[in-house]
């Protein structure tokens, strides 16, 4: 069998040693009237076989390298520089575990203890754990290390409307049988929603003695940077309630906008995704999360510290394990476990390949692109491009047609993968969608995207 | 030689990999928005090659050697599941792609479904959770929610965990706002059934229960216990991170576990990659699937036309206790684990008899050289002592002298409920003379023990560092890179 | 730019300690009128632009994947492993030059000679050298090597009609200038090509005191094995006119038959391509070449032999490098210097990994679906195969059209890539196409091929 | 750790990666052809991926660290390469489909001769050569043609060759059939040009010109030589080896070379593979052009419609010499220089100027430790002497000790011109910091020579092994694998 090294030679000199006679043996203490069922499955395919099954899975998809695509919405198709792959996929990187023995495990030890400085250089942040599953859940995590900061003294927690809506359902999940409200991020008409700047100022207005922490997006979930001036004054405000300030961050959009820590947020998280981890249909992904040192014991996570060995070697260890579930069992900060390493390897890879210059390259190409495709579309008669509020590579337009009509024929006609539809994700914004470009969109593209707009939309004018 | 930090190479002013000049007209950038610095290094692709490549060589995975790492089942990956989940029909697709346009992928997630549900025996399986623990997490919220659902939930707030259980279990269970109320093991490592008897009454919301164990023993009292906890109302959480001895062997769905996690990347051969992704399915019987986390993928009835030429579509659970993460979950390694049931479908039965097989092979041979606290047939694992009577040589030297002939060291000091504890899972992949050069040299170990207690207890000797100062770690928390002049030990 | 560390501070530094002042000055010895000329190439590309044009000219090809391939003829679509890439692209066998220096190429060196042995089992040979360019050029060594073998007292070389015609041609490029007579290979009318017992007996017939080397291919372009018992008798025949049997082989068909080594054969090549080497159009494939130990020292190219160190520990180094150029220059065995290494350690982990069953299924299966396809074509009005002597998974059919025509329709109407015009390599075998089965075609694909020329047949008759 | 050989670790019976059942009916095998044994190992898929990952890491390369193996311009082989020769559209094209189906990889090889014939100022190119020294007897052979053409073939019979020259050059000058002349070099390590003058005469084939040549000397007497020879009828060839030097610096095609050689793997970053495969195309003057071998590929005239829409063929040069190997050259690699060709452009000019910038840079700093035998400006690379004066220390001793240092040794006792030589090639692709590290090492060398010489002569201390016995290896010639129990060194 496939991957089975034995033969029925060994198979037999193994069992006389165990002292037994069929390998069925091995199973006596399995209660009978469950043992050995029949499993129901598709007979077992050669390599050749599944990879063919395989191809013809993948081929059934369309794919953006296809397409040209403006989907973001919390993924984003970027660049991966090719040397990404080629180190993560390394078998010493590739095929070990959690580092739990230092002395075999240095390469992911130091490498991780590099991710989280980036992470921390990103954000403006004085520490980073060694990643969490992905954005979302790191923010649910940093809501529970919120409460505990606050010693489970406040239950309310500040969610901005705009915060991505998966990522608001992940905390309402995580916190559904405890005893914490979330408040703020209900219905919102489309005037309001339209004015993130009146929406800061209305959660600021919610602070108070039972709030253990505001959470806002940087940027939004409809593309916009909130001014990091006005930021500052939040964080004042949060922190004059005793509350704690969470920013949940796209990194990609760090290399240009004043990092949190610059601005006074406490907890910062985010989707490492960007950072030269393929799209994937969703994942795996790469949940960042950094913090001030002061809280580093409420930290969720691994965390790799420096150290020396024996002979004065310097060299890198998992440390503050006491936070952690295999010590501390119910009183860890966290459950978690096996986290996402390989993706932060991916990250570190990825940020020391482009570098600083080139991650703020990146950031820029971004930012100009998505301004240029969004004045031209603007441009457009009968849709709407919500521009009076800084952008970085999203923005919100209405338009001329209902959003699932036009995605189809952009799909069918132009071979494009069209925007977001804000519909989708709440009523008040039907007729919207939420478009996102990167480096990876050309000149040509965002150009064929506006002419399809422009065809589909003169039918509805 | 020590190997710098990226950022140690960094050179002001060097480039990496450049991206295009814009090819549209640059907007301006908004005013007092800005940041000035960024501190990330400054390298060129060369440095990041050789730095990396370096890195990894100080690393040991199962593809060097041999990894007996017990409750890790760090089984062999096999390279076709690499190949295929980078076909740019599964890398390159975004998660908000209309359905219709990923109707490859979502055919792979319902099978991968479907599969989990007939190896485990449940009704329905979620693959949404992000890693076993995540996966424990959410089946603890179903189980709340069933009972919150039946008016019980203010009631139920207790969850029973076995002594010898997984830290990830407690912690679930607190982070789920539940009491944990620990069960003692009974002298042959089952669940002590009289302790548990005590514990049963309608403030139970459940038992969790990890089978094989931790000491890689089926629970002889495992159908009792499940019994019992189901009288008093409570249900079952199946730890499935020992999966890997169990394939085609039994199913615990059928056995009465109500709801269960299952590890992808240990039983089904996804790589660890140094600490993860995994993914973590869990399963459920009819009366909980109701409450799984979605979305699940289903068969568009509406959409259909022919029956085997099926249409795929998210849907939720009715009761769903909501989404665990945001998109549709691990995809990728999805892509791997698919691949692995592909390859070898009803024979999956042969993986856990190899599993068993190279388990208990181990343990008869290691039997007469170190004390086994819990000696009788094990499954896919099993539990020694690190302890070579009259010597001063404990579980961790042992450990670390096992790098220097060559291998990764077992699990070290769990399960809690064994002094010295090294928990070995050899699994099916390895071959017998691999299992044999192991014992050879642990046989090795125990003499050197009695001959030459420095050379164990000061190991590992060849080995990039030698043991480290973890106290210093984390009493001076140098958790980050800082180009300021701290005082830092030098590299020699 | 891309790919050079330097920093502006940095390079006035070095020229500092150079003592020069400029970049331009280090060129001060190239002839004025030469220096610095315009250098007229299209602009650099970063590496995001390079891999879109590069993609674009991969997506202008009709690849093997998306087509259904019955070509054979010399380079052979196999399945391939997915361990052989993942090795083959560790840096450290990939980037390091020729092991000149055994300490630090151990891994190159070790899988060298696992190679070496391999070739040996795999021909029954006593030594085989550390790999050729490809077939061609190794078939042009191993003449030039029973030239040398001969004292160039022999200027003769039979060559059998039937070889591979470009593998002719390359033999006829290597020795034009040389006092070398090819002969046997000549133009033959349409029946004799249909015997290969007769044009071996043929060639047989022309050995005398002159001749240095016969050279048979097992199996033939034509995709023919000759009985291993006649090739017996060849070998005895050659031996006692002194000169020297030359087997050209597929190694995939060595896994099945019985290897040149026992029927006599004194010089094997071959193309090492179908062991695990993609087609790439055509390069870099892997010339095999192996002999008995009594030549070994007439043997061109690399060999690699086991030794101890210092220490006692087994190694491995090159050996008898007295045979080669960088020693022995105007009195080398060759010019060779860089081969195909990497080629060789991909058949070396290929070989490994399918390991002696696995490559006897794949050549079991290339076997039997040629013996399919070719009695079901058979079986097809206006087409005659040829079957009258064993084949291996290639085989002639005559068609009832043009073998262009054919082709197109074949490419354009049923998304088939046919097999190879014989007419293009021989004028005499005009509307015959040689047909090619592997383990990458099933049954569907065969079935259809049969369909596809029924159908295209049918138009003629 | 001495890793076993493959065979070592088979087991029989023992399977592989299986294949499917044949999916048609099996035709009988043919009586009396068929082989019994096949002694290839019988091993399991993750033994595979152990060895060899095993036997990597006792190997070092350009991705490992710094490799100043003179004339082998061991530059960073870039990763985008290896990604874009992967595609399937390149990696899965078969040599015989119809031109038509395959434009987008003539168009690359039609692109990669024009691009390769500006870079050296040549009228045509051949990719066809599979290596450097394939391309010298091509072209080699080109000339003999031209002068058979003019009635000349029996009659020019002497190839000359400069001392410093490469060994290839005279072995593929024999295997012409031609007979060699050596000329000797002058004291500023130029061709000597009264020697040279002396054998210019009718016989006079051509003459082999390395430039830089293999001393890292651009020669001064360049033109004056190339002048002698073709007023006696000679013609040149060039060895492209070093074109590193040369890129938009000058072009040999307008200097009067009438053929040469680019090794793609070397100057246009391909990987060397552990010795291949290379490419080694050739460019040839209007004169010489007609001979190259073929096929080329040319723009299809006849079906071209729009002239920006070319359609590419293959085609045949007039009188070409004929096949130097099946099919059409090395096309992977092709991708490889195509795609650094375009990533580089007209700045390709920067790549040399580093390249000499670095050697000069290295140069300068090793004067003072290290004798020089020519020391003037150079180019890409350079020679010193691997003497410490007063010790006994040889250059193989250096070599071998650099390796303790974590750096791959120059290139040892070539040119045979220059006594205990090492040849030192940094490419461009080092950083200065890189550079100073290899300063650092060879002066600490330089000081242990006269503290510690044993340390030196007994090196390489670090290594997986020391020294070996290569008298041994030449002697009892083992080399392949034997399973019968033949007296062998048994591994510890
Ligand atoms: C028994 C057991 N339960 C639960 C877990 C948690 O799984 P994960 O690491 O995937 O979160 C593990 C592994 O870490 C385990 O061994
Ligand atoms: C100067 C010189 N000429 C010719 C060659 C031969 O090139 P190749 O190894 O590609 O055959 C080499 C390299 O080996 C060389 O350094």
């Amino acid at each position: 069998m496939r991957f089975l090294p034995h033969t029925e030679a060994e198979r037999q000199e193994m069992l006389r040693v165990i002292g037994v006679e069929r390998i069925g043996d091995l199973f006596a203490d399995v209660p009978e009237a469950y043992r050995f069922p029949p499993l129901n499955l598709p007979e077992p395919l050669t390599e050749l076989e599944a990879r063919w099954e395989l191809e013809a899975l993948a081929e059934a998809n369309a794919h953006v390298g296809q397409y040209a695509c403006f989907l973001g919405a919390g993924a984003y198709h970027h660049f991966i520089p090719a040397v990404v792959d080629e180190l993560l996929r390394r078998g010493e990187f590739y095929t070990a575990y959690t580092p739990y023995q230092p002395e075999v495990s240095q390469g992911t030890l130091q490498a991780m203890f590099e991710f989280q400085s980036m992470v921390c250089a990103l954000t403006g942040m004085e520490v980073a754990n060694a990643s969490h599953y992905d954005g979302s859940s790191a923010l649910a995590e940093a809501v529970l290390m919120a409460l505990r900061l606050t010693q489970g003294e406040r239950p309310k927690v500040l969610l901005f409307p705009t915060l991505h809506p998966e990522y608001r359902a992940v905390v309402r999940t995580y916190v559904q049988h405890l005893d914490v409200r979330l408040e703020g991020d209900e219905p919102q008409p489309l005037e309001r929603l339209r004015q993130p700047l009146a929406l800061l100022e209305d959660l600021e207005g919610r602070l108070d003695a039972k709030t253990a922490a505001l959470v806002v997006p940087y940027p939004d979930f409809l593309g916009r940077v909130l001014p990091p001036a006005r930021l500052r004054e939040t964080a004042e405000r949060v922190h004059r309630a005793g509350a704690f300030l969470i920013a949940v961050i796209n990194p990609i959009a760090l290399a240009l906008f004043e990092p949190p820590g610059a601005w006074g947020a406490d907890i910062v998280v985010g989707e490492g995704q960007p950072l030269g981890i393929p799209l994937s249909f969703g994942g795996p992904y790469l949940g960042l999360m950094a913090t001030r040192m002061a809280f580093v014991r409420q930290l969720p996570g691994r965390l790799v510290g420096e150290t020396v060995d024996g002979e004065g070697r310097r060299g890198y260890v998992l440390t503050l394990s006491t936070r952690e579930q295999h010590i501390r069992r119910e009183k860890a900060t966290s459950n978690i476990t096996t986290n996402v390493g390989l993706m932060a390897l991916a990250a570190t890879i990825y940020l020391s390949a482009l570098g600083r210059h080139g991650l703020r390259q990146v950031a820029r190409l971004c930012y100009h692109k998505a301004h240029y495709l969004a004045d031209r579309i603007a441009a457009l008669p009968g849709h709407e491009v919500w521009r009076e509020h800084p952008f970085f590579h999203e923005f919100v337009v209405r338009l001329p047609r209902p959003v699932p009509e036009v995605l189809r024929l952009l799909y069918e006609d132009y071979q494009i993968i069209g925007g977001y539809d804000l519909g989708r994700a709440d009523p008040a914004l039907e007729g919207h969608m939420l478009l996102c470009a990167t480096e990876m969109n050309t000149r040509e593209e965002l150009d064929a995207l506006v002419e399809a707009l422009a065809e589909i939309g003169a039918a509805a004018l | 030689m020590p190997e710098p930090l990226i950022f140690e190479y960094s050179v002001p002013g060097r480039r990496g990999i450049a991206l295009p000049e814009p090819d549209v007209p640059e907007a301006p950038l908004p005013e007092g928005f800005l940041r000035e610095d960024l501190p990330l290094p400054e390298v060129s692709e060369v440095d990041v090659v050789r730095h990396f490549l370096r890195l990894s060589q100080m690393n040991y995975g199962v593809d060097k050697g041999f990894y007996p790492l017990g409750s890790c089942t760090m089984k062999y990956n096999p390279k076709i599941n690499e190949e295929v989940a980078r076909l740019p029909g599964f890398a390159r697709l975004h998660p908000y792609q209309d359905p219709e346009t990923v109707q490859g992928a979502l055919a792979l997630m319902y099978h991968l479904q479907e599969f989990l549900k007939e190896i485990g025996g449940f009704a329905a399986v979620s693959l949404q959770p992000a890693a076993g623990s995540q996966g424990e997490l959410a089946g603890i919220l179903m189980i709340r929610a069933y009972h919150r659902d039946r008016g019980e939930g203010k009631k139920r707030i207790k969850m029973l965990i076995p002594d010898s259980a997984h830290g990830t279990n407690p912690a679930s269970s607190a982070m789920a706002g539940l009491r944990v109320v620990n069960i003692p093991s009974d002298r042959r490592g089952n669940i002590d059934l009289d302790a548990l008897r005590r514990e049963c009454d309608e403030t139970v919301a459940g038992l969790m229960i990890t089978n094989p164990n931790t000491l890689g023993l089926f629970d002889e009292n495992l159908l009792e216990a499940i019994e019992l906890v189901h009288r008093c109302g409570g249900l079952i959480y199946g730890d499935g991170a020992n999966m890997n001895a169990l394939l085609g062997i039994c199913k615990p769905g059928e056995m009465g576990f109500d709801v269960m996690h299952y590890n992808l990347h240990k039983t089904f051969s996804t790589p660890h990659g140094g600490g993860g992704p995994g993914a973590g399915p869990i399963g459920a019987n009819e009366r909980l699937a109701p409450y799984l986390p979605g979305p699940l993928v289903a068969i568009d009835r509406e959409r259909t036309v022919h029956p085997d030429e099926p249409v795929y579509t998210f849907v939720w659970p009715e009761r769903s206790i909501g989404r665990v993460r945001a998109f549709h979950g691990h995809f990728g390694v999805f892509v791997r684990a698919y691949t692995y049931i592909r390859m070898h479908g009803p024979r999956l039965r042969e993986v856990s008899e190899a599993a068993v097989l190279n388990a208990n092979y181990l343990l008869a041979r290691l039997r007469d050289l170190y004390p086994v606290p819990y000696d009788r047939l094990c499954k896919h694992e099993f539990v020694i002592m690190g302890k070579v009577p009259g010597t001063p040589i404990r579980a961790l030297d042992i450990s670390k002298r096992l790098m220097d002939y060559g291998f990764h060291p077992p699990t070290n000091y769990f399960p809690l409920i064994v002094p010295e504890a090294l928990m070995i899972e050899p699994t099916e992949t390895e071959s017998k003379a691999t299992l044999d050069a192991f014992v050879e040299a642990m046989r090795r170990i125990a003499e050197e023990a009695r001959t030459d207690p420095g050379q164990v207890q000061t190991a590992p000797h060849t080995t990039p560092v030698r043991r480290l100062d973890e106290a210093r770690a984390a009493r001076q928390l140098i958790l980050r890179y800082s180009a300021a002049p701290e005082p830092r030990p030098t590299p020699v």
